[in-house]
């Protein structure tokens, strides 16, 4: 029974959910859904900031390897949780949005979680650069072609491009960089992207079957 | 010299620059701007240590990555510097995009999704900038929301921006009548689902708590049938593709959209099946509607930084793959 | 093409010229909008004939609309030429009536009234037949492998490089001591991409137990994190070491995206896996990941449905799933004969989309190139058998 | 204050740019940050907006949203060892509504829209018959219709690729790698444009040094 029943909902779900794109009246059963997901979302947070809580002040009563940085990051979770959820120092009331300008927790999220956000998205541009360095080789035919696209692409996006070919008379426009450019992403990125497109969608279908009919069931954890 | 002595020496001494340069911004003195010549002459010494390089990784010795990332640091930073001019092309889906606003009556609604948060505001940002500087300058009314949590923050700082353009200020906008902020609303692709139905009831009161029904440009917007075009700020998940899969696919919407420029790839299958009608893409895409709407800005003054980072980009995959063949291209490189 | 062309509104110009008129739409026709839950009605008129393409008179349109005989209310402004309008914020229970007015620089030139409509409610969307058709044609395949091979009959699947890589990968982690670190990408489970990453890591995991090496997994949702420590005990009790498991090999670290990163990179930098295993959603971080990987010596296998993602993935990573091999990948390990049969299920439809592409292709050549009647018959027909909307 | 947060902002923004050097305490300091406050972040967020703005606001108009309480209650019994379990009907519910919902919205958006669009004229009588495009389209059109043609090839799992689908896939995944390389090239300029933004703060906001 303890597996019985959630395979059945899996199933019953599942299955409701794609009869009811042909059943106008079961079309907001999509909405009804998504709400209950966001829900159960809420009450999944409970166990997961508990666990980040439990595994930090582990870390702290065992002194284990860098135990002190637990300490932030204890404080600041029940820090930026207080601000949010009692709305501290927000303007009006508790009726406020919880990010309103000027409350603690716009501020914290500010100075603090913005540059941070920003920061480590940046590092991306030193990571382009050493895997272009190390990584990016035509060793073979494909990765060839995949280079030569990239080169085409990161010239024709650029004033450099623009430049270099510049000179190419108009009638021939299509060896202007910037034209084969825009030609590489209107036609063979296309295709390949459509290729790609094509074939997830498939997977998506299959993946989803299995686990509507329970053939994949490793989610449900074991017997006991 | 130990490595830790090292250490400490260049934490000293990026401290000292900090101090000296904060002392100096707090004296009121203002940006620094490289004469010609020293911005001829660093571009001289970034390209010198470029060819250094790839004589290194030509003999065989790859160099370490912690100097790669020295070097596009330095190769990003140094440019901001500079002021030299540039001159800009014009993709078709950018014109696209400024036709579709500029053939809007006036007073017509257009919906503007803010779909980022404030890591992509680099690129981002200046394309709502221009987008909404283009639409208040043709007095199309904005009706603005986010499904990211800190999109509709990411429209107040863009709104802000424009206002302090004194043809924009002088048209004396009316918050609730000219343009209103919805704010954010949780749900992903299936707030765009409800949208479709109803948008108040997904969007009960805006930013600032006003009752929906309260509010005058949206009293009478029901739906996307009511809405005249839309842009959305992409950059990521929920973003452009949920939004035309639902809101084009299903319910007509009439789209374009700025993205970040690693989205913006995938959405030319959109574009191709008309799906979207123009877009942006990336720091260029905001550029080049600068551009193509006559008005320079942020988008425009990063490009020279920019065009130094992709130079730099492409040198390096050029030295690895000329070093590649030419020690061989059996032998591999090793490095870390 | 430097000025934008003036907007028709804009052309206040005819104030001057003193009083315009302009004939009203014609023959307006209010219908319920068909197979919907009764929340819409199609409008549909011939524009005024004062609409022209020079000199026009008329601005545009408006559309009224009266319901239950009360008020009429202005519901949208339309631009010239529109002859067609959808209402779609009515209810079932009350009667609309619209009208539908020419504007022109002097005023409104209202239309007749149409007859009072009620939006009626449809159970079943039949414009969806084909898409019906369709999904059940697919869904049919994939059953219909799974069933055969179900029955005994042997299937035959390639070899995907990716996947046959797995077990030396963790037996790499054991010799060297080291761990395994699995990172499900970054999104909850309402995303399919996640549902297949735990569906690899059930039999992922199932190697690890045999191996008997140290697994760890970080998460940023919660959602997540609980499914996959379901998962987990699982294959830890299929494997007979239930007393391996613990739940500590999961943990919930935060939902911000870069936050996520910037602690799994520190967890990378200070517990050097032997092993990454990338699978799932991943968006801007696939590269921050992959290489900080890539520096501390593990070997990595990837694998996303996102295509803006991948390239980074075959750059850092030493075996990259493309796309559909994702969602392939947990039925391929699996060795389940009808988990095999799905994936061939998989490839009928994928013949489908090819058949349809070439003949519509070559029909489309024909009719366009030639005019061939019966081709562009075939080629419309094709359109709207795969249209969406 | 307004001096505090951007000293705060610059300290951080340096902390987690001295990983590239390598992992350190000032990293590891940044990141403790990073991970509790944003974990703050979101658990706020989602609490005001999911469980107040869409369950307690709205149950009152709509009674089912009890059902996905419930449903989150019982996520919650994971805490009790003996009715544990409990907890799967809440994931089995997300597994049957994301693999439900995603099947028919790829079925429609990734397959059917997909295959639609590729149906396009590949030849051009390019006398008469009304059509015009150049051969630019042609060319892209037939480039299209073999790259998406041979991709699919590429994708088939129940074939060795071997003979002529072999080279079919072959020229599949050539396509397929130019695709990665254009989305490469084009997310280089996107990467660096975040560089640009923190540099920008680092130097401009921060030190004032640029304008």
């Amino acid at each position: 029974m303890r597996r019985q029943i959630p395979l059945l909902i899996t199933f019953v779900v599942g299955t409701l959910l794609i009869v009811s794109v042909f059943i106008p009246p079961f079309g907001e059963l999509e909405t009804t859904f998504n709400i209950w997901f966001d829900i159960i979302a809420v009450f999944a947070f409970f166990l997961g900031g508990g666990n980040l809580l439990r595994v930090h002040i582990d870390k702290l009563r065992k002194k284990k390897r860098d135990w002190p940085f637990s300490i932030v990051t204890i404080a600041g979770f029940v820090v930026m949780l207080a601000a949010g959820l009692f709305k501290i120092n927000n303007p009006g009331d508790i009726a406020s949005a919880v990010d309103a300008p000027g409350s603690l927790f716009s501020d914290i999220f500010n100075s603090v979680q913005y540059p941070l956000s920003a920061t480590m998205y940046s590092l991306l541009a030193f990571f382009v650069a050493s895997a272009s360095y190390r990584a990016f080789r035509a060793k073979n035919r494909e990765a060839t072609l995949l280079l030569i696209a990239a080169f085409i692409i990161l010239l024709g996006r650029t004033p450099f491009g623009v430049l270099v070919t510049s000179w190419v008379p108009d009638s021939t426009s299509l060896l202007q960089i910037p034209n084969m450019a825009i030609w590489i992403m209107n036609a063979p990125n296309l295709a390949g992207q459509r290729a790609i497109i094509i074939g997830i969608g498939l997977g998506v279908i299959s993946m989803s079957l299995r686990l509507i009919l329970g053939l994949e069931r490793s989610y449900l954890g074991g017997e006991k | 010299m130990t490595t830790r002595t090292k250490e400490i020496i260049a934490l000293v001494a990026v401290a000292l620059f900090v101090v000296i340069f904060y002392i100096r911004k707090v004296a009121g003195r203002g940006a620094i701007e490289f004469p010609t010549w020293l911005s001829m002459l660093v571009i001289l010494l970034i390209l010198a240590s470029l060819l250094w390089i790839l004589v290194l990784t030509i003999r065989g010795r790859l160099i370490e990555r912690r100097v790669v990332f020295l070097y596009v640091g330095i190769a990003v930073a140094l440019p901001l510097f500079m002021s030299l001019t540039q001159k800009i092309s014009v993709s078709p889906e950018v014109k696209q995009l400024y036709d579709a606003i500029v053939e809007l009556p006036e007073g017509s609604k257009v919906l503007l999704s803010f779909d980022y948060d404030p890591p992509s505001a680099p690129e981002l940002q200046p394309m709502a900038e221009s987008i909404i500087r283009l639409c208040l300058q043709r007095d199309l009314k904005l009706i603005i929301m986010g499904l990211w949590p800190q999109g509709p923050q990411q429209a107040n700082l863009a709104l802000e921006k424009v206002f302090d353009d004194e043809d924009i200020a002088a048209k004396n906008l009316q918050y609730g009548v000219d343009y209103v902020n919805l704010g954010f609303q949780s749900g992903n692709e299936f707030v765009i689902q409800r949208m479709g139905g109803s948008f108040q009831s997904m969007f009960q009161s805006d930013y600032e708590g006003t009752r929906y029904e309260d509010i005058p440009l949206v009293r009478n917007v029901r739906n996307f049938s009511n809405v005249d075009f839309s842009v959305n700020f992409s950059a990521g998940f929920p973003g452009t593709v949920e939004w035309v899969q639902i809101a084009v696919d299903r319910f007509g919407l009439d789209l374009g959209a700025g993205n970040t420029a690693v989205q913006a790839p995938q959405m030319y299958v959109y574009l191709n099946a008309g799906q979207l009608n123009g877009l942006l893409g990336g720091m260029s895409g905001a550029a080049e509607f600068e551009d193509v709407a006559d008005y320079r800005a942020k988008g425009t003054k990063f490009m020279l930084s920019q065009s130094f980072a992709h130079a730099v980009a492409i040198a390096f995959i050029l030295i690895g793959n000329v070093a590649f063949f030419m020690s061989g291209r059996k032998s591999r490189l090793k490095g870390d | 093409m430097g000025q934008p062309d003036t907007a028709p509104l804009d052309t206040a110009v005819f104030a001057d010229s003193g009083a315009v008129t302009v004939a009203p739409v014609e023959s307006l026709l209010a219908e319920d909008h068909k197979y919907d839950n009764g929340r819409a009605v199609d409008l549909s008129w011939v524009p005024s004939i004062d609409d022209q393409l020079v000199d026009s008179k008329a601005l545009g349109y408006r559309v009224y609309r009266i319901v239950d005989g009360g008020e009429a209310d202005s519901l949208a402004d339309l631009p010239p030429f529109a002859a067609a309008f959808t209402d779609g914020s009515v209810e079932r229970g009350h009667s609309y009536v619209y009208f539908v007015s020419a504007l022109s620089p002097s005023g409104e030139f209202p239309s007749v009234h149409t007859a009072p409509v009620k939006p009626e409610r449809e159970w079943i969307n039949l414009s969806r037949g084909w898409l019906f058709l369709i999904m059940l044609f697919i869904s049919a395949a994939v059953i219909f492998f799974v069933e055969t091979a179900r029955r005994g009959k042997k299937l035959f699947v390639r070899k995907i490089a990716g996947l046959e890589a797995i077990d030396d990968a963790v037996g790499r982690a054991t010799e060297m001591g080291r761990p395994v670190l699995f990172i499900p990408g970054i999104s909850d489970m309402d995303d399919v991409e996640t549902l297949a990453a735990l569906t690899i890591l059930g039999r992922v995991s199932r190697t690890i137990a045999d191996y008997d090496s140290k697994i760890f997994m970080p998460v940023s949702r919660s959602l997540v994190m609980t499914a996959a420590r379901e998962t987990l005990k699982a294959s830890y009790q299929s494997a007979g070491r239930p007393d391996a498991y613990s739940d500590d090999m999961v943990n919930y670290v935060t939902d911000e995206q870069f936050g996520y990163v910037a602690a799994v990179d520190g967890l990378m930098a200070r517990e050097k896996p032997a092993t990454v295993f990338l699978l799932g959603a991943f968006f801007a971080e696939s590269l921050i990941l992959a290489e900080t990987g890539n520096s501390v010596g593990a070997i990595q296998i990837a694998g996303t449905a996102r295509p803006a993602q991948l390239p980074f993935f075959i750059a850092a990573c030493d075996f990259t799933l493309i796309g559909e091999e994702l969602f392939a990948a947990s039925a391929y390990l699996s060795g389940e004969p009808r988990m095999l049969g799905s994936l061939k299920g998989q490839d009928v439809g994928k013949a489908l989309a090819m058949i349809v592409i070439l003949v519509g292709v070559v029909a489309m050549t024909m009719s366009e190139a030639w005019d061939v009647g019966v081709m562009e018959n075939l080629r419309a027909w094709l359109v709207r058998v795969f249209s969406t909307s | 204050m307004e001096h505090f947060a951007l000293w705060l902002g610059a300290f951080l923004t340096l902390g987690i740019l001295s990983f590239l050097y390598k992992d350190n305490a000032w990293y590891k300091l940044s990141e403790a940050v990073f991970v509790g406050i944003s974990a703050g972040f979101w658990f706020a967020t989602l609490f005001w907006d999911n469980l107040v703005g869409k369950f307690w606001d709205g149950k009152g108009e709509e009674p089912m949203l009890w059902v996905g309480a419930a449903l989150g209650l019982l996520m919650l019994f994971r805490l009790l060892p003996k009715v544990g379990w409990l907890s799967r009907w809440p994931l089995a519910f997300i597994v049957g509504a994301t693999s439900g919902l995603w099947l028919m919205n790829y079925l429609a958006s990734n397959i059917m829209s997909q295959v639609q669009a590729t149906i396009l004229p590949v030849f051009s009588s390019g006398f008469g018959a009304g059509f015009d495009a150049d051969l630019a389209t042609i060319v892209g059109n037939l480039v299209i219709f073999v790259g998406t043609f041979t991709g699919l090839v590429y994708f088939f799992f129940s074939k060795e690729h071997k003979g002529v689908f072999g080279g079919a896939a072959r020229v599949g995944i050539f396509f397929i790698m130019i695709t990665f390389g254009a989305s490469f090239g084009y997310t280089v300029m996107s990467r660096m444009s975040l560089l640009i933004g923190r540099i920008d703060f680092l130097l401009g906001d921060w030190l004032g040094m640029i304008g």
